[in-house]
């Protein structure tokens, strides 16, 4: 379905500023990857900063009827005007980042973000000379909470005494708070810092104290060059090429794409000048074996806070058990709220 | 303290509200806007006829983009009906996104509870309790200041921030839907808990009609009730009202309870309307932007649509230079603010004549006669 | 004419607001050490031209010559520095300052506050008017309030000393006071440019005085030649009918208005309580209340109007208790309360003459139906009122704020006269305002009195209730004395009753 | 490790405060002469992001402040236009220059985002810094900390100390009293809008240069409503003021450490605790009508037209 002139239109929707150093952000930058990629055969458009409630359908239709032959609708929050839209547009292909619904011309995708978080707990657990690590979480949603029990494994694994304690913000992107709880972490006597929030301030909180900390979403390896471990890079570059080169095909199904470092969907922020090398080279391999198929974050056995088994030794969870993850493993500290 | 120099420019109180100022001066603002905008535009590097076309016209030039139009001027509008009897009365509700907040809360937990009933009763009763609840929030304040003669403005700007935390902490918690997979939102409502669109192929739903009547009996209690006398009388002169016996403190629960109950309204028709379930964000700010509306509109109902379609107008076509122009919306964030403070700046010609310098003022030497 | 030149002169001073012309070439001329009046009706233009001479307004047109030669007088700060002081008609104070703080606040010199403060004790003491810098203005009677006002003119050593309107708020032996003190400075050389409504006053104190009549200067005269009737004759233009009261004719009817051991906190944290207030008032009877202004009247009048409400036993209108009951309930029983402040408590300045009718005539001249305003009722309901009381305004479509005081007043008492209440209680009711209006106003209320009607005035203005009143008290501290009949009332009797000499029934000495 | 996590709290909660601190007291000035501006939020956004851009592009910290300040008084100035000269509504004026602010923060900043500047440095105040517990939490903080009590200070004095804050208080008092006797009305209004502007500028730079050195889009997140907030809460007194952005702050902060520590407590309930208690302790506060009508500006909110 290209247009007269030959072009694929794709439309983008995002939440918040397309340059907002963070989340938004690297969904632009995957579309730049994608424009670059596919050059003219490609012309591509963002609304940015569309509030997840009734705006947000009129925004995608606006879009659709403006003449996009693909749409992305990068967060959760937009799944049922999407679901909507693509009723009334049956030629329009949608493909939804982060949720679950699906129909004849909407697809959805979505990282594999935990895998990340076992490559950087691996380096937390070297790193901690406290042995007490800090998150910082944004909301007890279940992709937070498998961060959370993947990194706590990962560090345990080689560091059997860690604990995980996490600070829930609140807020997917409020640096002073994010600030804020870095600090109390750290008041606390942790000494590594992790977060699930968008914004550098965590890192940056680190950095301030000399102690480790790691990026997320995009590469924030210039807001703190030596404290920046390495991070967790959203790639959505490739995907996107992929499916609009679909579009220009004519060959897009939709599809449920829930990619890792496999996929290139997951990719690690710089590394750290100052990081041993071992630490470094240990992260590597955790990467390869992931990537690899050697290794699964969550491989049994694995068990909860109260010791009981989540999975026997020789398993590891399923998708589904993974989607729906609402309890913490050993080693982190408090319980999740609500 | 030196000697006084005739001011540049100095406001001069008309004896009357001038007619035709009352009319021109939006259309003063609006030309004003045109040109500021065209400016701001061509600095930006946008072509300034395209961007006000796509700004103003292209959002509204079909049958779908008039419906969107409503739907997004419906709450700004019912909002600011209610906030603007309170600011007629001095009664400072700056808090109706809060009560927008628990109203579509409320309301929606009275639908999702009816999720697998049928009848005709359903909607009606989760109406009723977004109302309800909106107003049992605004009554918070009503309650403190006339118990405790607490500031409303505050108490109703940090109740904002507590409802949002509850709707929040409910779609994380209870209200979840267990299908969500740990999202949070609530199952979505069943059909016969959502508001039915009347016209095909749009989003628009009894609640524009029913914001549409508010309106009027919005300028009947205004205009001709004795109800909106007592509060006009509140507003100007309190002390009068106290001396003609219009009770102040039923006044302000009045007011504010008004206010709450038509923001917990908007909020009720948002989720059983165009959102359709309950989830973290619900308003994108109407109740702000709402106060803004009261008085772009003069805090007169009829002003108040107008100007809660403009505004409205102006968010559509925020999104239309983006998706045709590629314009960030930074730069209709500013064009936005330009646009209001022209509308308000020249709001002053309806009961200001503008003097310049050297107009109108002779200085006391020279015995320059003048005329009154 | 080898005289040395004025000290003051205004030449040609023309000012206009807009729609109304307040000064029309005005010219002035005063001397070293006199005592000049400015006289006028209300709305002639006297407190525009001292306004425009203190810099506060600029004129339009006009020259004004200090010792002979022409300034120009472009803020209040300039005209201090020439030597010129004035005290407002309506007090320039900031209430929650104190006194040392406001007087700063209003003289150039950069001298610290405690040098200023101890300027004013000693100032304030050298001229009988005592004062305590550190008190807060809102702690303060209104003759004390007056004093801070006159201390800080007096502290610059002005040449010219103008004041509007000072005696209103005054007590007749504050007044005796003041006038000696004037009259002292008067003899040190200053110049005083006075104006007042009381005529007494001027033909006593003044030695010439300047008529404005519709902004324009229609005469000069000397006070002391003059009778005050031929004084206000000169302001109003023409002659006016002085309210009379008839001889007592039977008129003396049932009780009407009791007050019993009425005794309540203030509810403003300045105000003065009211303890154990007794009074009774028949039908037909005028009951006149003296008292210097913040000794309780505005407690009184505001439990007389309902805004507070009082115990059961010490309030009765008719007979039927009405201390639980609130202003609207009460004026649909029959009582009719006018407070002094005419703007934004018994008027709505804002409003039209139509809605300011609207205001307490919604009952009694029913002018609400199914909870609608019947507006065109309220503007027939208004017009009768500008017609019966001969109100100066552009028809009951003409906004309140834009009538003099004394109109409106008017305006005000005709509304609550026209409702025709059987107990009616006036504060000040011709505060500020001028003599032909202040007559009306009077006839009035005096017309009321004799179809039945119970009547209060309270009142600083002796000679108002000495041709009003059948009996006069006095409150003073927040309790009101015995009333005294009118035959027996002297000017001096009173004044020792306004300073709380007196017994209460049931008290000791 | 009581001692230093205790004062690694206080130490947290001052600089959590330090922004609300210095836009509240900027506030306090504007709210003192008599005008009501509900624009801190947009005026500490485009201090936020002017001194970041003056920073990054070379100027320093200190040259970043000055122009943090220069923004938030121009911001300022377009309130002060607009509700003195054109006796605009204040309410509505001051929430249009939140939305303008926000939008122009984020056109400007757009060239900044995912770049930082040096964090503004710590000055340790020679001996008092060693002391155990309070050295730490008091004496070891960067120059705008310190800088947020000189200013509440002086402030302080300022107000009830000099002729000049008699004035300004005076302004808030009656603008009509205050035009009898002289005073230039709108002309002192207009100054202390400017610097209420100038200090909410400084408030977002403080964020956006020491706090967390970085600009992103709204990243007030909503302190300068809290600021204005405590105007009141502080019933309009300096030390007050600087009183209600610690307690605010060490909430804020104290809930966080609640949570590090394991204590599960939804963080939204949580979150709620600096609004609740900010409205417990208005109403604790405003029960005393007196105290409040003593210390509120009578004249708050009130246009005022100048006879001419
Ligand atoms: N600021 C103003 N704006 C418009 N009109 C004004 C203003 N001040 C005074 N006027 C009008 O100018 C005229 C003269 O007023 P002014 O106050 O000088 O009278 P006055 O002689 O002092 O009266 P009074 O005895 O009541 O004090 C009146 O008609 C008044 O309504
Ligand atoms: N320069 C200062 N340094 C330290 N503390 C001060 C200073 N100035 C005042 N304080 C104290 O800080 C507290 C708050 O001061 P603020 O001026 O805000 O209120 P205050 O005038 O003392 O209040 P109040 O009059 O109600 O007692 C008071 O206890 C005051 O004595
Ligand atoms: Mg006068
Ligand atoms: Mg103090």
């Amino acid at each position: 379905g290209a247009h007269a002139d030959g072009k694929v239109k794709a439309g983008f929707i995002y939440v918040g500023p397309h340059n907002d150093g963070g989340y938004s952000q690297q969904h632009d930058m995957g579309r730049l990857e994608a424009q670059k990629n596919l050059g003219d055969k490609v012309e591509t458009s963002y609304v940015e900063s569309v509030p997840e409630g009734a705006d947000a359908e009129r925004v995608i239709r606006q879009m659709a009827a403006s003449g996009a032959n693909i749409i992305f609708t990068t967060s959760f929050g937009f799944m049922d005007a999407t679901i909507k839209v693509a009723k009334q547009f049956p030629k329009v292909k949608f493909e939804h980042a982060t949720g679950y619904k699906t129909a004849d011309n909407v697809g959805i995708y979505n990282a594999r973000f935990y895998e990340g978080r076992a490559v950087i707990g691996t380096m937390a657990g070297r790193l901690t000379k406290t042995n007490k690590i800090g998150y910082v979480a944004s909301f007890p949603i279940p992709e937070v909470i498998q961060g959370i029990n993947s990194a706590t494994l990962a560090a345990r694994a080689v560091n059997p005494n860690v604990t995980m304690s996490v600070v829930w913000v609140n807020s997917w992107y409020d640096p002073g708070k994010e600030a804020a709880a870095a600090q109390a972490l750290m008041d606390q006597g942790v000494d590594v810092i992790m977060q699930h929030t968008d914004s550098p301030a965590p890192l940056q909180a680190a950095a301030q104290r000399g102690f480790w900390g790691f990026g997320q979403s995009g590469d924030m390896h210039q807001y703190a060059p030596d404290a920046q471990a390495t991070g967790i890079v959203d790639h959505w570059g490739d995907y996107y090429t992929q499916r609009i080169q679909a579009v220009i095909d004519g060959t897009w199904k939709p599809d449920n794409t829930w990619g890792g470092f496999a996929a290139n969907m997951v990719n690690l922020a710089t590394f750290s000048d100052k990081l041993p090398a071992d630490v470094k080279a240990e992260a590597l391999k955790v990467e390869d074996d992931i990537k690899t198929g050697k290794r699964h974050p969550f491989q049994g056995p694995i068990k909860k806070q109260d010791g009981s088994e989540v999975i026997p030794a020789g398993k590891t969870l399923s998708d589904d058990e993974l989607s729906g993850m609402n309890y913490y493993v050993e080693g982190v500290i408090g319980t999740i709220p609500n | 303290m030196s000697h006084k120099k005739v001011p540049l420019l100095r406001l001069e109180p008309r004896a009357e509200t001038a007619r035709v100022m009352v009319y021109a001066a939006p259309l003063i603002a609006v030309v004003l806007t045109l040109i500021g905008g065209s400016v701001l535009f061509a600095l930006m590097g946008f072509a300034p006829h395209v961007a006000l076309y796509n700004f103003f016209i292209a959002p509204i030039s079909d049958t779908y983009g008039l419906s969107e139009l409503a739907v997004k001027a419906t709450p700004l509008v019912l909002i600011a009906i209610g906030l603007s009897l309170g600011f007629r009365a001095n009664v400072w509700n700056i808090g109706a996104e809060g009560q927008l907040t628990i109203g579509a809360l409320f309301g929606g937990m009275v639908a999702l509870a009816l999720n697998d009933l049928t009848g005709w009763y359903i909607l009606p009763l989760e109406i009723i309790a977004g109302v309800l609840a909106g107003m049992a929030w605004a009554a918070i304040p009503a309650f403190l200041r006339t118990r405790f003669n607490t500031n409303e403005i505050l108490v109703s700007l940090m109740l904002t921030y507590i409802a949002q935390l509850l709707l929040n902490l409910l779609v994380h918690g209870v209200l979840r839907d267990p299908a969500a997979l740990g999202f949070p939102q609530s199952k979505a409502f069943s059909d016969s808990t959502l508001l039915p669109t009347i016209l095909d192929g749009t989003r628009v739903t009894s609640s524009t009609i029913i914001t549409l009547l508010i309106v009027g009996i919005a300028w009947v209690v205004v205009a001709k009730s004795f109800v909106g006398f007592q509060i006009r009388v509140a507003g100007l002169a309190p002390a009068a009202a106290r001396y003609a016996g219009f009770r102040q403190p039923r006044l302000v629960w009045m007011t504010l309870l008004a206010g709450g109950g038509l923001a917990g309204l908007a909020g009720i028709f948002e989720v059983a309307g165009p959102i359709g379930q309950l989830q973290p964000t619900i308003s994108p700010g109407y109740g702000f932007t709402a106060i803004i509306v009261a008085f772009l509109g003069r805090l007169h109902p009829l002003g108040i649509l107008l100007a809660g379609l403009l505004v409205a107008l102006s968010y559509l076509g925020g999104e239309a230079v983006q998706i045709n122009m590629g314009m960030p919306l930074a730069v209709t964030g500013v064009f936005q603010g330009m646009l209001l403070f022209f509308l308000l700046a020249c709001d002053v010609l309806v009961s200001y004549r503008i003097r310049w310098r050297g107009t109108g003022q002779g200085a006391v030497t020279g015995a320059r006669a003048a005329k009154g | 004419m080898n005289l040395p030149p004025y000290r003051l002169a205004l030449k040609g001073i023309t000012k206009s607001f807009p729609g109304v012309l307040a000064n029309d070439a005005v010219d002035l001329a005063l001397q070293a050490g006199e005592i000049h009046a400015l006289l006028g009706e209300n709305g002639a233009g006297k407190s525009t031209l001292v306004k425009i001479l203190y810099g506060v307004l600029q004129a339009d047109a006009g020259e004004i010559l200090w010792h002979g030669s022409p300034v120009e007088i472009g803020s209040p700060a300039a005209a201090r520095k020439l030597g010129i002081a004035m005290v407002f008609q309506h007090f320039s104070l900031f209430e929650t300052l104190t006194v040392a703080e406001n007087v700063w606040l209003g003289i150039d010199k950069t001298e610290p506050l405690a040098v200023v403060a101890g300027k004013v004790r000693e100032t304030s003491e050298r001229y009988g008017l005592p004062l305590d810098p550190n008190r807060h203005v809102h702690e303060l009677s209104v003759g004390e309030r007056q004093r801070i006002e006159i201390v800080r003119c007096l502290l610059q050593n002005p040449e010219l000393l103008v004041m509007d309107e000072p005696t209103s708020v005054l007590t007749p032996q504050e007044a005796d006071r003041l006038f000696e003190t004037l009259r002292r400075l008067a003899a040190e050389g200053m110049t005083i440019l006075y104006i007042s409504h009381k005529l007494d006053e001027i033909r006593a104190l003044c030695g010439k005085a300047t008529i404005l009549r519709g902004g324009k200067r229609v005469a000069e005269a000397v006070p002391a030649e003059e009778s005050s009737r031929s004084l206000a004759r000169l302001m109003i233009g023409q002659d006016f009918a002085e309210a009379e009261r008839k001889p007592d004719e039977g008129r003396i009817g049932a009780k009407r208005l009791t007050v019993g051991g009425l005794t309540i906190a203030s509810t403003s944290p300045f105000g003065t309580p009211l303890d154990k207030v007794s009074f009774e008032i028949r039908g037909g009877e005028i009951l006149g209340m003296a008292g210097v202004a913040g000794n309780g009247q505005a407690e009184l009048i505001s439990a007389l109007i309902g805004e507070e409400k009082v115990p059961v036993g010490m309030l009765a209108l008719d007979g039927t208790d009405i201390g639980d009951k609130g202003p609207a309930e009460r004026r649909s029983l029959g009582l009719a309360v006018v407070p002094e402040e005419r703007q934004g408590r018994s008027a709505v300045p804002e409003l039209t003459l139509a809605e300011n009718a609207l205001l307490t005539g919604h009952q009694r001249f029913s002018l609400v139906r199914h909870g609608l305003v019947q507006a065109a009722d309220a503007a027939r309901r208004a017009g009768e009122i500008i017609s019966r009381f001969a109100v100066k305004a552009n028809g009951p479509q003409a906004e309140a704020r834009g009538l003099s005081g004394g109109n409106l007043q008017k305006f005000i008492i005709g509304r609550e006269i026209g409702q025709a209440p059987g107990v009616f209680v006036a504060s000040a009711p011709t505060w500020g305002v001028d003599a032909g209006a202040a007559a009306a106003i009077h006839q009035a209320i005096i017309d009321l009195a004799a179809t039945g009607a119970a009547v209060l005035i309270i009142s600083q203005d002796l000679d108002e209730l000495m041709v009003m009143s059948d009996r006069i008290c006095a409150i003073c501290a927040g309790r009101v004395s015995p009333a005294i009949d009118r035959a027996e009332a002297t000017t001096e009797r009173i004044g020792l009753m306004m300073g709380g000499s007196f017994t209460v029934a049931g008290e000791a000495a | 490790m009581f001692l230093d996590t205790t004062g690694a709290i206080i130490a947290a909660t001052i600089i959590a405060a330090t922004p609300l601190l210095l836009a509240a007291i900027g506030e306090l000035v504007t709210e003192k002469s008599g005008v009501l501006n509900l624009g801190v939020e947009g005026m500490m956004l485009v201090g936020a992001v002017a001194g970041f851009a003056v920073d990054s592009a070379g100027g320093g910290a200190f040259g970043g402040l000055i122009a943090a300040m220069l923004a938030g008084a121009a911001m300022a100035a377009l309130f002060g236009f607009l509700t003195l000269f054109l006796l605009t509504n204040q309410v509505a004026t001051g929430l249009a220059l939140t939305m303008f602010g926000t939008g122009l923060s984020a056109l400007a900043g757009q060239g900044f985002v995912g770049t930082t500047v040096p964090r503004l440095g710590k000055i340790d105040i020679p001996l008092l810094s060693q002391i155990p517990l309070l050295g730490p939490a008091f004496f070891s903080h960067d120059a705008l900390v310190y800088g947020s009590v000189l200013i509440t200070a002086a402030v302080w004095y300022f107000l009830y100390r000099t002729r000049g804050g008699l004035i300004l208080r005076a302004m808030g008092e009656s603008a009509d009293v205050a035009h009898a006797i002289g005073y230039p009305v709108i002309g002192i209004r207009f100054a202390a809008v400017l610097f209420g502007g100038a200090m909410a500028g400084l408030g977002g730079a403080y964020l956006s240069l020491a706090y967390t050195p970085l600009w992103a889009e709204n990243m007030t997140a909503g302190r300068g409503w809290v600021a204005l907030a405590l105007v009141v809460f502080a019933t309009w007194r300096p030390w007050r003021a600087m009183l209600g952005a610690y307690i605010f702050g060490g909430v804020t902060i104290a809930q966080l450490h609640v949570q590090g520590m394991g204590v599960s407590i939804p963080p939204q309930l949580l979150s709620m605790l600096p609004y609740a208690a900010t409205i417990v302790v208005l109403v604790i506060i405003s029960r005393d009508a007196t105290r409040v009508k003593l210390n509120a500006p009578a004249a708050l909110g009130k246009p005022f037209l100048p006879t001419a």
